[in-house]
């Protein structure tokens, strides 16, 4: 493992378990690039993290505006950790729209780092300030560091022959170098990557790198304090960073290679989804077939015709595609075919708030058919988990012969954690058995099903002797064929939700976690997680006795999940929704289940969290 | 029954690739499927159903090969009828099903049947984008210019002023003219004919599967309940001989009684039919199915409006354009080649990895 | 009132207190034409009566066979009736292939009349018949009528030198002819029907009336036995019969007058949904306006963009519109306009089974939209009850300005009763008031709501003054500005869910009906009404305590519900799903709700519900 | 704040006919809303933007008659910008919307914007009806061969070969010709113009606005951010002179320097870009926008394959032809005429009643 650089003659780092740096500047300013590199060093350095992302819906709001301030938060620490943070104890501003847009959230006494450039009228003026805030003494809880970044900048870089303009566009990297230096992150990762990124530009590559260089100097020779936060104790193994999407492309390879099929993806772009599929379009050489359709019904139509034909079909999207996706949803419940749709939960309704996370299709996912149209749902619960999510979705739609849909969301689609890769054998098998040879005698009856699984048989075109038709009308048991007999329907509805059912035999029963003696549970799914788990580390750290439980399958629930939750006096649901899966434990287990419930666009902070929790549970 | 799955390499489909067909020749019977036919008596739709399955063995393409896509309609039953492959979708969305049958599997052959209301009102927009990417499909639209299943609303290929049970008063759209349609959005196979040409419409489906590629077939089809005789300009006796248009290619467009009349373009850009004598036989234009060009193919749909006045029959345009499953399986290989075939361990350590021990 | 024609010399007749007949026969048989005509004639005469067309999916499949048969019941009364009746007592069969699809519904010693000429070999054959059912005794325990039908009706109709095949279509007016000389019904309304239908092929029109009349006339002759069900004792006022999506389209184009607004239908053709387009289309002279679309999102898309341009939006469809509509229904939630959307429910699902009812798509209406997007829900119970219904939708639509679900199913939509008109006066007020001047100063925000009924103000183009902006992105509280802010989101979330909350306070109460000491509660909403009516009747017949509720309203519930199912030890809900309706009582009240759900695509039959309410309440 | 609507005539609308504008003259500032404009440094929305806001005051339509509808894409913010009555709708289906509120409404002016993706993509079959039935609707698309505000991806009149972010191995389709798709689905107004051209911008919107009935305009609109540069040969100054090829009505098409270069028909029915001089200018096709055939049209929209070779900018046609609206307000009328307006409880009693005393 590489260690921190100490130089010689430094002084002695001030030593920290863990910060929370937020890097908040213009649209235009490269913050999220700032801070995805100084998260990739932190992780080189072998600090557990969790990071999360925060942009505008548009793509380039108007310069200097609050509307157009990007901001990107990362928690560092020598412990693990589990969200990426309330409250930020660093800020760094590169313009007084980004001061103003986040300074409510930096911690009292927390450190402001600011290009003192930006602060003049103009940009004031947008910004809406009426007076200067670093001159005003209105930040005075907080240390402030001014910088001029903007000059600083276009200084180191004189000799790259770039315009001012140009030049100035650098100073991301200057206040990299400068956080940089304060942390003790190595600048090598990040040399090596713009020099990489910018092989064909390579005065830009330069003056990127003179402005690390410049800021990392800058520190030293300011005498900025010096901080340490040690490498986390983190298990043995290979690390990568890794966010949501990535895993789930990842994880949906993965299990191509397990179940030895070809991925086909059907998909229209969509934020958060489109990393997906851009992720995807490019591992063509394990034989990943994608298609941007017109529109997200024809990438779900795709997806079900390369699952008719042997595929894996996969389609990826967002809330609004969701809902377009719904009526072939249930041509695939009526076809049963594999099928994985991965839903990456924003804000709605409708257009919402297409940046920010939320958790609120939950409740479409189980019911947003029409017709008795049952699915199985399965969802994530950290940026990592996407991986093992995605894989345990292709398992499921293969074994059980059904689409199933994977629900993830904003926050851990975009954010990052660093990820210890698993071994390959770690990975479940995924068996599949395409029919070869009729079923009944001669015959080849495309509905007669396993006695364990209820899958009906998977025969592919290009198999002599299997040719079968098969719709969305009612089907006959077992044939097939059209059927409108009353009692057929009334079996072949039972059938299918049978099916759906049966999952609970074979997937992880609902672990819970906490003292034994606790009287409340508090019950989540999908990325309230870490929030989650944070919150109840501080109501442990405050001795209040208290259970964690969270679910990854959402439909079925394992089999025990209502045994568990009746061990319990109180069940609370944090969501972020207006209770959503409070409504399906109330209705299935008839438990007086408590809802904590946000819609900000933002996940739980623990602290808010934990308070919300002692409320309740009291 | 079943067998395990012996690992197929990720770029071949799923590459069941055991030979058949070949040995025994198959016959019409081979075709047809267990399921009893449940049109209307006198529906058009029995002569396309018996042409397609006339024409089938004669392909020589194994029955296994073969996947029949379809939507909603009277039409789109079509698949059921069959003893191939097939997928009975739902309204509008078969050219999608289809496209994702035929990408993922350039060895398949696939035929997609669509109504005028499936293909062009709820599918449209699934029927241009696959015409475009010039996937691998034989889309045939069953033109009866009426909803048939949902009992006689007008189609977007009615007529206008139709009186239907939606409109009651008349409809008020200009209908689509699909062939113009299919031209404007790069369609590389265009091609029409009618439920009663025993001969011409087997020629026609011959020649699109000819076509690799999207071949579009428009199939003039009378619905003898809710819109009968529509065609009737055409199928006619007289009709049959005074306004059906043979389209041919490198062949002067003639027709009518002893070709008496025929096309000629005028400098102005304009086509006109004229009476053959009156011009001389070297005016008249040839016809040119493999002009890469379609606005020739495209001025040849505007002569008729609609199938009341004399109408070209037959293959509008045919040209060669990469087809899109091929040029993503060529994509494939040339990934594989360049990256070497995927390796999990490998893409998952990807270059920025760090190792704790 | 016309009373039954008393023929001098006819025999007394039968008394009977209420029959079901159902009418049987090939696609092609006209089965649905006779019983609408008997249907028409009971009405005249003044029985209460309820009527369940069955057809096939297929517009005609082939003739002869099972799939292809098509048949009508209907039960008539001399008391107020529920249902179409259980078991048919009279049974008429066209062919062998009606017999042996409906023989098995016919009460033991059921009379059953037969078209003699139709049980020949190839139809025998046809139907799966090895031996002729009308000579093997195996109807022994029927009282059978054989009549020639065919070759009656070739002999009455000679004279109008019709072909023969052309002739014998008539043989469906030679039944009714029968069963109406039978059951006392007049003939006159019939032949003023034939003779207006048919006025332009005056052949078909006597040919009818010739073979209506030779019926007639061979069931005195041939002295069959005669019955009498006396006209049922109804509330005085005008009646006519009407179906439930006949009713749906009245009630919307009476809500239009109530609320002096024109109605704007965008639509898209779907069994069992598109009379209703066809009804609207008819009445131009209201200024209704309907478009045929090109898809269902299309369809609603109109209505909505009709409804921003002050018409009332209307968008009908079934199950799969449904599904595709959801996206828009989700832009319509967030731009807050009035809209209604009308479901009727069919067999799901996918395609599922199209002819068929159902009423499985409660849940689907309820969450079937991504993001936090409620939207109330108005059922209906009864054919006529449709009327009421879609007026009480629009007027929460207009009064909230929120889209409204109105669901009814496919039992409903084609099932006919007597309806008593109301008289306009019955008719709610529905005031609309579009805003004409600034709100705020001289500015008009668009999103400042009313406080009580919390809706935002109607301000359509052409208002000068008013010129503003809506969208799918969310909006500022008040000025309806694009905000990302989070607060913000949170707020206009609980206002959305807070408006269609608000409801409750303006609906009717839930009643409940039955024993005073009853304590088991049958709970219900939609179609099942009149199952659960006769069912209840039967079950205090035998002296069973019971008592009855039916949810009009399924979002909000009226805001007495959870008093009254509180009331009782024991609810029980009987519904054509999976339980759907149970789900939401159990997750909002936490009580115990029983099942009884089936989804056969058929109703419920009286007999059935009430062996298993007295098996669930025990 | 409100006031009760007192009960405006079934037939007109909702009839908001108090008379305004005519007065005091708006300027462009009267179209500008207050919301910040939030494109990209540099995009080409802001000149089509401005140039759009320039032309309203001119056209004499009081603002509160005019709405301007949009999908979802950076173009489809446009209407927050312009102090109209405006609905920023959902992607793909700004022209059902616009429909709706057109239909409901012919006395107001709809204008719908689309990016190439919201229309010919998700979009592509609202699009093609709403030509088709004539919607009295002015559709801008402003293509920019990219999809803008998800961050660039191809789009369907992105150049085959493209390489973005979800073709990283290049794009494997064949782009529409925007104007070729028009034609094909019966548009009555088809044009085309470009963000920079400061003049022929406002000419050809002013020319939409004269049509009553659908307008589809093509505004190529560079992305400066995704897709800088796609259409240089047009933009850039050489490419001004050389590559635009101005449609006139009734005029000659001639085009580069000093019109040295024209357009003619050959009788095989194939346009050709030829030397003025070397053919005659007689020979040179003359433009026919009011031609009620489209082919014509269709075969200039064949000239180029895409906005790299010499390109026709302008009105390609502009036919009349009843517009929806009108029709279905005409049919609403006669009815009323025929039946008498609408009484509910004439309605209900229907044909068929009976009494119970
Ligand atoms: C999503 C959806 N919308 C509507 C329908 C109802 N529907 C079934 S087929 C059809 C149209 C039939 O017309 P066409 O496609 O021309 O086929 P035809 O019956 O004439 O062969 C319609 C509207 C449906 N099944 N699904
Ligand atoms: C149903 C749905 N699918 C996908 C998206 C995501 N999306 C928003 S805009 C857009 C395309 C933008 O491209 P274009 O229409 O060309 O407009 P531009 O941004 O280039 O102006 C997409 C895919 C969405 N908002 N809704
Ligand atoms: S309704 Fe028309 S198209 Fe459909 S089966 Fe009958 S005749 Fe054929
Ligand atoms: S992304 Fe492109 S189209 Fe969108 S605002 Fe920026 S420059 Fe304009
Ligand atoms: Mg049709
Ligand atoms: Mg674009």
């Amino acid at each position: 493992m590489t260690q921190a650089p100490t130089k010689q003659g430094e002084r002695r780092r001030q030593e920290l378990d863990r910060v929370v740096i937020r890097f908040a500047g213009d649209s235009g300013d490269g913050m999220q690039l700032t801070g995805e590199r100084f998260t990739s060093a932190t992780a080189f350095f072998g600090n557990d993290l969790a990071t999360l992302p925060d942009f505008p819906a548009e793509i380039r709001a108007p310069a200097g505006t609050i509307p157009g301030v990007s901001a990107f938060q990362i928690h560092f620490a020598d412990y693990d950790i589990l969200t990426p943070g309330d409250q930020p104890s660093v800020l760094v501003a590169m313009n007084p729209a980004a001061l103003k847009a986040n300074l409510e959230d930096l911690q009292h006494g927390g450190l402001l780092i600011v290009n003192s450039d930006a602060f003049e009228k103009r940009n004031l003026e947008k910004a809406g300030y009426e007076a200067n805030p670093l001159d005003d003494g209105s930040l005075s809880v907080f240390q402030i560091v001014q910088i001029p970044m903007t000059k600083l900048t276009v200084e180191a870089v004189k000799g790259t022959g770039l315009s001012k303009k140009e030049a100035q566009r650098s100073k991301n990297m200057l206040a990299l170098g400068v956080i940089s230096w304060m942390y003790g992150r190595p600048l090598d990762p990040t040399i090596e990557w713009l020099e990489k990124k910018f092989a064909k530009k390579p005065g830009i590559a330069q003056a990127n790198v003179l402005a690390l260089r410049a800021g990392h100097a800058f520190g030293e020779t300011a005498e900025l304090t010096a901080y340490e936060v040690k490498p986390a104790v983190l298990a043995p193994g290979t690390y990568r960073r890794v966010n949501g999407n990535q895993a789930v492309a990842y994880g949906l390879i993965a299990a191509s290679v397990q179940a030895k099929l070809p991925l086909f993806l059907g998909s229209y772009p969509i934020t958060p989804a489109s990393d997906i599929l851009h992720e995807l379009s490019r591992h063509k050489n394990f034989g990943v077939r994608t298609v941007q359709a017109e529109d997200e019904i024809a990438a779900i139509g795709m997806a079900i015709g390369a699952s008719f034909a042997g595929h894996i079909g996969i389609t990826t999207t967002s809330g609004p595609g969701l809902d377009l996706k719904s009526e072939s949803l249930g041509l695939a419940v009526a076809l049963e075919l594999p099928l994985i749709l991965v839903d990456i939960q924003r804000g709605g309704p409708s257009t919402g708030l297409p940046t920010k996370t939320e958790q609120s299709d939950l409740l479409h996912a189980m019911y947003g058919r029409h017709g008795e149209s049952p699915v199985p749902i399965v969802a994530a619960y950290s940026a990592s988990s996407c991986f093992w999510a995605a894989v345990e979705a292709v398992r499921l739609s293969i074994t059980y012969m059904t689409p199933v849909i994977l629900l993830t969301d904003g926050y851990l689609a975009t954010g990052a954690e660093p990820w210890r890769l698993p071994t390959m054998d770690k990975l479940p098998q995924i068996p599949v058995r395409f029919a070869t040879q009729p079923n009944v005698g001669d015959q080849f009856w495309p509905y007669l099903r396993d006695d364990v699984t209820l899958a009906r048989p998977w025969a592919i075109p290009g198999t002599p002797g299997l040719e079968h038709r098969i719709g969305g009308l009612e089907k006959a048991d077992g044939t097939g064929n059209i059927s409108y007999d009353p009692e057929n329907h009334q079996l072949m509805t039972e059938m299918r939700a049978a099916k759906v059912k049966a999952i609970e035999e074979d997937i992880e029963p609902l672990e819970w976690r906490g003292d034994e003696d606790a009287r409340v549970l508090v019950l989540g799914w999908g990325s309230t997680y870490g929030s989650i788990g944070a919150a109840c580390r501080r109501l442990r750290a405050r001795d209040i006795k208290i259970a964690q439980a969270h679910l990854k399958h959402l439909n079925p629930f394992p089999k025990n999940t209502g045994q568990v939750l009746r061990r319990f006096d109180k069940v609370i649901i944090p969501e972020m929704n207006t209770g959503q899966l409070a409504k399906l434990i109330r209705a299935e287990f008839l438990i007086d289940a408590k809802s904590i419930t946000k819609v900000k666009g933002l996940p739980f902070r623990a602290g808010e969290l934990e308070e919300k929790i002692v409320e309740l549970a009291s | 029954m079943t067998q395990s799955n012996e690992g197929p390499s990720f770029l071949e489909g799923v590459g069941i690739t055991e030979a058949t067909g070949g040995v025994t020749t198959l016959t019409r019977k081979d075709f047809t499927s267990d399921q009893e036919v449940r049109w209307c008596p006198g529906c058009g739709d029995y002569a396309i159903l018996a042409a397609v399955q006339s024409l089938m063995p004669d392909l020589g393409i194994p029955r296994e090969k073969i996947v029949f896509v379809s939507g909603i309609g009277c039409a789109a039953r079509f698949p059921y009828y069959l003893d191939t492959y097939g997928v009975h979708g739902i309204h509008g969305r078969a050219p999608a099903i289809a496209t994702g049958i035929a990408t993922a599997r350039p060895d398949l052959h696939v035929w997609v049947v669509m109504g005028d209301g499936d293909a062009l009102s709820i599918g449209g927009n699934h029927l241009i984008h696959a015409l475009r990417r010039n996937v691998n499909l034989k889309l045939l639209m069953f033109n009866n210019q009426i909803y048939g299943l949902t009992k006689g609303q007008y189609s977007p290929t009615s007529e206008k002023g139709k009186i239907t049970k939606s409109t009651p008063f008349g409809s008020l759209e200009t209908p689509f003219n699909p062939i113009s349609v299919a031209l404007g959005a790069e369609a590389t196979f265009v091609a029409r004919t009618m439920d009663v040409e025993r001969k011409h419409l087997p020629k026609v489906l011959r020649r699109a599967v000819a076509h690799r590629g999207s071949a579009f077939v428009e199939i003039y089809q009378n619905c003898n309940i809710f819109n009968d005789g529509a065609f009737m300009a055409l199928s006619s006796k007289e009709g049959a001989t005074g306004n059906r248009i043979y389209l041919e290619h490198g062949k002067p467009i003639r027709f009518g009684p002893d070709g008496a009349r025929g096309v000629v373009m005028h400098p102005d850009g304009q086509l006109e039919i004229v009476d053959v004598a009156s011009v001389g036989e070297d005016k008249i234009l040839l016809h040119d199915e493999y002009r890469d060009n379609p606005s020739l193919a495209f001025a040849l749909s505007r002569l008729a409006d609609g199938p009341t006045q004399p109408t070209p029959m037959g293959v509008f345009r045919d040209v060669d354009r990469p087809v899109y499953g091929d040029a993503m399986e060529h994509q494939l290989h040339a990934a594989a080649e360049r990256q070497g075939p995927g390796e999990i361990e490998r893409l998952l350590h990807g270059s920025d990895t760090w190792t704790v021990d």
